[in-house]
């Protein structure tokens, strides 16, 4: 039997192969799988749309707020739970589409920031507002359509003085508008994590699992910390793909996935918080993930990815109207 | 033609001649322009969803929403820009490639139309080298000390219409140059004989005669403009919205087709009008 | 070699002997082609010169030397006694009309007349009287809207005209403007440049490399010949008194054979003598020319001897070619051939192949020139 | 002297031959960059990312896919585009003037409308990510070049050298064989060259129809410009541009290649 | 209107009288155009043909027919007696001389010259000898391995011509194959294609609207007007005797004349009565013609008489145009112009403006017409 699974590419792609499928082959040897690396959730979406009456592919690995999309247009099927026996181990957030999304990875918007000029850790979003920072700040915002840029708002917002996003973004975008000014780029080439290592900008946002990556890959020029305001996670959920053959395999697959076995191994490769709570990481690993530390969690913000879907536009419209603009 | 081929025959051939023609155009242009006209009305639920409905909204919240503006504005000022400063780059090529002697002229005629197969995308990667804050220019300019901290030459408008109108000048010259085929020197000796000096002669000889090519020119570059958004989205930093950006965020990030083909409709009327005002002013000057 | 007047019959002394005047004018071109050399040539104010002379032999460039298109490398140009040379095209105030008429395609033909009048300052308005006396000058009034690609060849060549009469320049240049109109334009079109020529009185250089064209219409001629001037002269002289080989043979068709000179006015071709002007030389080869058509024919009267009335030798006809208005022999002359042309007549002896007949021509009609072929 | 150029004219152009030229000049120093990141100049040298390139496994697929698109659409558009021209200009018939608008239509409209236009029915058709949709694709950018040029050949071709042959004993077929088609060769050449180069750089159009596992190069290195800095992107680009010389030359010692792009 | 030898004298009867045959052959294009009509020609085997018209008079059309390239639309078209009207032209064994040459750019001249013995299974091998002689026929012999761009427009003609006769048509058709040479070149062609042809013995249509062309080269001349046949028979036939106004006219130079037919081979024009044939008719409305050069001008005799012998007419000399080989006066007869041409003399008297004179020709020079103009 072979599946496929459909994700995200680059290094994700490669880490993933080498922590979790290789693993889950070796045990499982009737069981082949393929990776399908795609650009970004949306591209998944596309595709799965595309192939709506006859995937080829059996599971997908992308965002929350897409799986939403998917699962209300039938395009994922319903995992009745009791074939997934590691469900019952994960954590609660991000388990709001049960059996057609499950949490897979978790990851927290946190600040990138160059080491040169940050000899020690700014342990304040605040930093991005500071002056000295003029043209040498990335806020990776795709126009307001990213994850990043929606979890900023929401940061934002709370560093205002208000909690609810559902209700009110208005101080979160007023404070958002003062830091366009200092902005070198909304669009960073190739990504902010780079442009920082490489002296082009002095801090961003981004996210942690990345920024260890690159910590690792750029003699630790680049590194990232999760401020003192608190943060908001983003979360990868797996789903298999509606109508898709080899249901049996598939499910295989994702039990094992969310296994606190391969959580770990995927951990210590890239950094992703475990969304399984009986995983066991070593000290090293777990420092560097801000997700394992309580004292962090407990300082998270909630964010109701079923709503963000409705919310979107609301977001969209302020990032291009209001906040991009105003740093002209 | 030759005799003796009947009508009926000669029908038949022509049919089976543009047949394997006509099948690739009704597939990949005509059938996709009347359904991309289609699924501008159709309306499209949250995420992108296409239904059975058909609506105007998609241009409705078009036209209510001032952000379209913008984009549309944006649109017209970078292409009109972008239009211009290929014509003023071009030109001096061009009647340089006129009067250049037939030795040199096919080697310089390969220089300027040899960057059109070099892929825009390697040329803008090129300008991202030359234009970043770490690139060639602020490196020169730093080393020379003139500034200390580099100045902002991408990410921005300015990025875009450096790298648009690089790429775009060798189409511009191409048209130019065919142009240029009406200018004869006799009619500049016959403008100097009958008065006119240098300006003059320029102005209402060289100018007008190569008006054909100018017009030609613009409104390919124009419409290459308009439609361009990958150098806009590698050297624009994420400020410059087009509505080429735009249809390809609404149709690849966003999957909202419904949105997208009203967009390009948008667009499509724009190309419209370019090529109606080309076709009116290009008939002043036959 | 300066014309003088007393040269030929109908040189007109005018007002200004030498309005327009070459002095030792040369052009090199840049790769180092010697296109002119040395060049004089005085045009009398009001008349036309015709420039005549094969292919490349410099008509054009001596024109455009004088446009001041390209600039002369030697000698200097005046115009009114005044060095022009140095002068842009702009300032110089000539008119020039080119070969292919130049018009400048994006203007009506009214735009065309009346851009010289806008270079010199008069508004359009004013300008307006002017270019429709231009174009009823060449014949085209009405016309003023039309754009020359509406025009026939001949209509564009008169709007050429117009435009460079217009602005009443001091000189007017054309280089051969009739050579692309079919036969019957090129007759009409002869005419009417030089009445006009003549009426306005203005100082015309006329190039062309028809000979027809270069008799017919110019006061003066001057034939060219590898950057040279090979000889100046009125239409009569040039024909009738060609001072070199390359002349007689370029202007007219004529008959060449090879000679020597036996005495004073005497030379032979092959075993016959004829007598001719041989200019003071007693002996030597030589080239010896006699115009076909100067040729009388009469039966075979065994009159073969060399008066100083007459040239006469007998020859066999070869060939007898019939072309309407003419009718030509070639005639077998101890070993040489003749040709002769006469025009056809409708009754009268008609000479045929094989026949036996006397040729015979005035001495004044030979030529006889150094062994320059 | 008139219709001549002064100095002030040969500097301008110089400079904006320099400006035209800047962006492909200068990533042939940045491809020998040994850095792990862009920099410029580079601070060490080398030919790393040449050998990076090499190994790059997406990459050398996306080759892979690009030729042989790109021989496919080239022969296909030649099959396709030379009839089709052929007919135009052979042939009175009605409609014919606007058959040729809509065939060459294409050439004109926005790129991002038609990729944007072909992705939605190619989405209904199964086409999308596929080789066949790619080559249908492909084949509308590249057959309206294909039929301009032709038809210029075709209506340029020497007047009446068919009616003389015909007039020496060949048979239409010989005709077409003897004289027609080797009269028609640069053309050939020149149509196939541009077909190829149109569908080897083609992104635009190519972005909206290729799918995971079908990607050509230009749509790979558009990727990896986004997502990626190193110099492996110059040292890619060194090769295409090597490639695309060669091209040219080649075009240029058999036909001339100004006769091949010009009209 | 079939041409019968009787009607001319220099029309020869050869084998075969009407080796290539048309008879009411016409061709009306798809759009409506009706280019040629009801065109009866026969042309004797081993004869040239010059078929002389106006520009748009059908000649282009009338070759392309009996070529094959366009079908005839009406009547037959005989080659030996046999039709060939519906064969297709690659088997109609015919050699086409294009004006423009034709060559086959992509083939040396051997090639091309080889191209039509290919086609009749001769392979290259033998076919080497007959492409020498071909070329050495045409004077062009060494040239094959050459491309026919780098021959001159003088060598492309030949080379035309040497490919259309290597295969030994049975009638060789020109189209007006001298009208892109320049005139030096095309009076040589004219002979060598003549003599070409005269020893070949091959039948050949020859289309041409330059008289002097038809007049020179072919043995028959057809002149067409409006697609339709005005007249056909020996040069002489055609401009000693043209049967029309159009054919007076098209052929040589004229004056021409408002007459009044007063009676029997007797008119008026203006006060002034002359002597001319009038073909019966004895009264009405006529143009008269008579050729410059018939004209004699001699001293005011003050003979205005109108005898049988001759035709006299006072006149006063308007202009006088020198033209080197030829002097033209125009003159005032009653109102009328009248254009005379000599030869010029080196001596002799030579008429100036102002002067009267006597203009006389022979009655058989003057041609009387319906009022056709
Ligand atoms: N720009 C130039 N550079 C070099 N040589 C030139 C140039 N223009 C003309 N020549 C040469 O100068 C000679 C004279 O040229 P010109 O045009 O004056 O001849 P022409 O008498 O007008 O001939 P034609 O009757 O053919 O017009 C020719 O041999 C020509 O090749
Ligand atoms: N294919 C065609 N369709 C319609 N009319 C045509 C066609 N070819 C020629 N004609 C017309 O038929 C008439 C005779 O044309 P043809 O070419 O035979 O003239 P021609 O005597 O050869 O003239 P020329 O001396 O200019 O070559 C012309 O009026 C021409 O316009
Ligand atoms: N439909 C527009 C055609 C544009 C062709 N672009 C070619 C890109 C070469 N870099
Ligand atoms: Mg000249
Ligand atoms: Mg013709």
């Amino acid at each position: 039997e072979e599946i496929t699974v459909m994700g995200y590419r680059g290094a994700f792609e490669e880490n993933y192969v080498k922590a979790v499928i290789r693993p889950f082959e070796a045990a499982h040897p009737d069981i082949k799988v393929k990776y399908f690396g795609v650009q970004n959730a949306a591209t998944s979406l596309g595709n799965m749309r595309a192939q709506k009456d006859a995937p080829a592919v059996n599971a997908v690995i992308y965002d929350l707020s897409v799986a939403k999309i998917a699962s209300e247009e039938g395009l994922v099927e319903d995992i009745p739970l009791d074939k997934l026996p590691n469900y019952a181990d994960l954590y609660d957030i991000g388990k709001d589409l049960d059996g057609k999304a499950i949490p897979l990875t978790y990851d927290t918007l946190s600040l990138i920031y160059n080491t040169r000029v940050y000899p020690t850790a700014p342990d304040s979003w605040e930093e991005l507002w500071n002056k000295s920072n003029d043209g040498m700040v990335i806020l990776p915002a795709q126009g307001g359509g990213d994850i990043q840029a929606i979890l900023l708002t929401i940061v934002a917002n709370r560093m205002a003085g208000e909690e609810d996003y559902k209700k009110n973004i208005r101080p979160g975008v007023e404070k958002l508008i003062t830091v366009a000014p200092l902005v070198q780029t909304w669009e960073p080439k190739p990504d902010a994590y780079t442009l920082v290592a490489d002296g082009t900008a002095n801090i961003s946002i981004g996210y942690n699992a990345r920024s260890q990556f690159f910590f690792d890959s750029t003699e630790k020029r680049v590194s990232s910390v999760s401020p003192k305001e608190g943060t908001a996670a983003q979360i990868n959920v797996i789903s298999q793909i509606a109508k898709s053959p080899d249901a049996e395999a598939t499910q295989t697959f994702i039990n094992y996935a969310i296994s606190p076995e391969a959580q770990a191994n995927f951990a210590k490769a890239m950094f992703y918080a475990p969304t399984n709570s009986k995983t066991e990481l070593d000290q090293e690993t777990s420092a560097r993930i801000p997700f394992t530390d309580p004292e962090k969690r407990k300082n998270l913000i909630n964010v109701d990815w079923m709503a963000i879907g409705d919310l979107r536009e609301t977001f969209l419209t302020a990032w291009r109207r209001e906040i991009i603009p105003a740093g002209r | 033609m030759t005799a003796g081929v009947s009508a009926r025959s000669t029908r038949w051939l022509i049919l089976a001649l543009l047949l394997p023609m006509a099948a690739v155009n009704l597939l990949a242009f005509i059938l996709p322009m009347a359904r991309l006209g289609m699924i501008s009305l159709l309306e499209s639920r949250a995420g992108g969803v296409l239904t059975d409905t058909f609506t105007l909204g998609n241009y409705i919240s078009f036209f209510t929403d001032y952000f379209s503006y913008q984009l549309i504005w944006n649109s017209l000022v970078m292409s009109f820009i972008v239009t211009l400063g290929t014509l003023i780059a071009a030109y001096p090529i061009a009647l340089f490639l006129h009067r250049v002697n037939p030795r040199w002229r096919n080697i310089l005629f390969v220089i300027t139309v040899s960057p059109l197969l070099v892929s825009s995308v390697v040329r803008t990667y090129g300008w991202m080298v030359i234009l970043g804050n770490q690139g060639l220019v602020n490196g020169l300019l730093m080393q020379v000390g003139i500034v200390d901290s580099p100045i902002r030459l991408m990410n921005n408008t300015l990025g875009v219409y450096i790298g648009m109108i690089e790429i775009l000048i060798p189409y511009m010259a191409l048209a130019l140059i065919a142009g240029f085929g009406r200018l004869d020197a006799v009619y500049e000796e016959a403008a100097a004989t009958l008065g006119a000096n240098a300006f003059v002669r320029f102005r209402r000889v060289i100018l007008p005669l190569t008006m054909p090519g100018v017009l030609l020119g613009c409104l390919l570059v124009f419409v290459l403009a308009i439609s361009s958004f990958i150098t806009p989205k590698l050297l624009g930093g994420g400020r410059v919205f087009l509505l080429a950006t735009e249809i390809y965020d609404q149709a690849v990030v966003q999957l909202a087709w419904t949105k997208a083909a009203a967009t390009s409709v948008i667009v499509l009327v724009i190309f419209g009008l370019a090529l109606a005002l080309y076709s009116r002013q290009s008939r002043r000057y036959e | 070699m300066t014309y003088s007047p007393a040269l030929g019959p109908s040189a007109v002394v005018e007002a200004d002997p030498a309005f327009l005047s070459l002095s030792s004018v040369g052009k090199i071109y840049p790769n180092g082609y010697k296109a002119v050399v040395d060049l004089d040539i005085d045009v009398p104010q009001g008349q036309m010169l015709g420039l005549l002379g094969p292919s490349g032999c410099g008509k054009t460039t001596t024109l455009r030397m004088i446009a001041g298109l390209v600039p002369n490398t030697a000698g200097h140009i005046r115009v009114g006694g005044q060095d022009v040379s140095r002068e842009p095209p702009h300032r110089r105030d000539m008119g020039l009309v080119f070969q292919s008429y130049a018009l400048f395609p994006h203007m009506t033909v009214a735009e065309n007349v009346a851009f010289g009048l806008e270079m010199r300052g008069i508004s359009r308005r004013d300008a307006r009287d002017q270019i429709e006396e231009a174009l009823e000058m060449v014949r085209l009034p009405g016309l003023g809207s039309r754009k020359p690609r509406e025009l026939s060849g001949g209509q564009q060549q008169r709007v050429s005209l117009a435009r460079a009469l217009v602005i009443r320049p001091r000189i007017l240049l054309l280089d051969e403007p009739l050579s692309n109109l079919d036969a019957k334009l090129r007759d009409e079109m002869r005419v009417e440049i030089r009445e006009i020529q003549k009426r306005l009185k203005i100082t015309t250089l006329f190039v062309t490399h028809d000979q027809v064209e270069a008799l017919t219409m110019c006061d003066l001629v001057g034939v060219m010949h590898g950057g040279k001037l090979a000889q100046l002269g009125s239409p009569e002289d040039i024909y009738e008194r060609p001072n070199s080989l390359f002349v007689a043979e370029f202007v007219g068709r004529t008959n060449k054979f090879p000679a020597r000179i036996t005495g004073r006015d005497k030379i032979a071709i092959g075993s016959e003598t004829f007598s001719a002007d041989t200019r003071g030389r007693l002996s030597g080869d030589a080239v010896a020319t006699v115009r076909p058509h100067r040729i009388a024919l009469t039966p075979d009267r065994d009159r073969g001897i060399v008066s100083n009335q007459t040239n006469a030798v007998r020859g066999r006809v070869l060939r007898v070619t019939y072309i309407g208005d003419v009718i030509q022999y070639d005639l077998d002359i101890g070993g040489q051939e003749l040709k002769v042309e006469h025009h056809t007549l409708s009754s009268g002896p008609r000479h045929v192949e094989g026949e036996m007949l006397m040729c015979e021509w005035a001495p004044a009609d030979m030529f006889v020139y150094g062994d320059e072929a | 002297m008139i219709g001549h150029m002064s100095l002030p004219l040969k500097i301008v152009v110089f400079l904006l031959y320099l400006f035209l030229l800047a962006p492909v000049l200068v990533v042939v120093p940045l491809s020998f960059s040994a850095d792990s990141f862009l920099v410029f100049p580079p601070e060490s040298w080398g030919i790393r990312w040449y050998r990076a390139m090499f190994q790059h496994e997406g990459l050398m697929q996306a080759l892979k896919v690009s030729l042989w698109l790109g021989a496919v659409v080239t022969v296909l558009s030649l099959l396709i585009g030379v009839p089709a021209a052929y007919a135009l200009k052979r042939f009175e018939f009605p409609g014919r003037d606007f058959l040729m608008s809509v065939f060459t239509a294409p050439l004109l409209l926005p790129s991002i409308v038609l990729g944007l236009a072909i992705l939605l029915v190619f989405v209904q058709m199964r086409l999308l990510g596929s080789y066949t949709g790619l080559v249908i694709a492909h084949l509308i950018v590249t057959t309206p070049y294909v039929i301009r040029i032709m038809a210029t050949a075709f209506s340029t071709l020497p007047p009446f050298v068919e009616e003389a042959a015909t007039m020496l004993g060949a048979s239409p077929l010989t005709v077409f064989r003897r004289i027609t088609l080797p009269l028609m060769m640069p053309g050939f050449i020149a149509s196939a060259a541009l077909s190829f180069l149109m569908s080897f750089d083609e992104v635009v159009i190519s972005l909206f129809v290729t799918g995971p596992n079908v990607r050509t190069l230009p749509v790979e290195i558009f990727d990896y410009v986004e997502s990626r800095t190193d110099p492996m992107t110059a040292a890619v680009s060194v090769a295409l541009i090597l490639a695309t010389l060669l091209v040219i030359v080649v075009l240029e010692r058999t036909l001339g290649f100004s006769k091949a792009v010009g009209k």
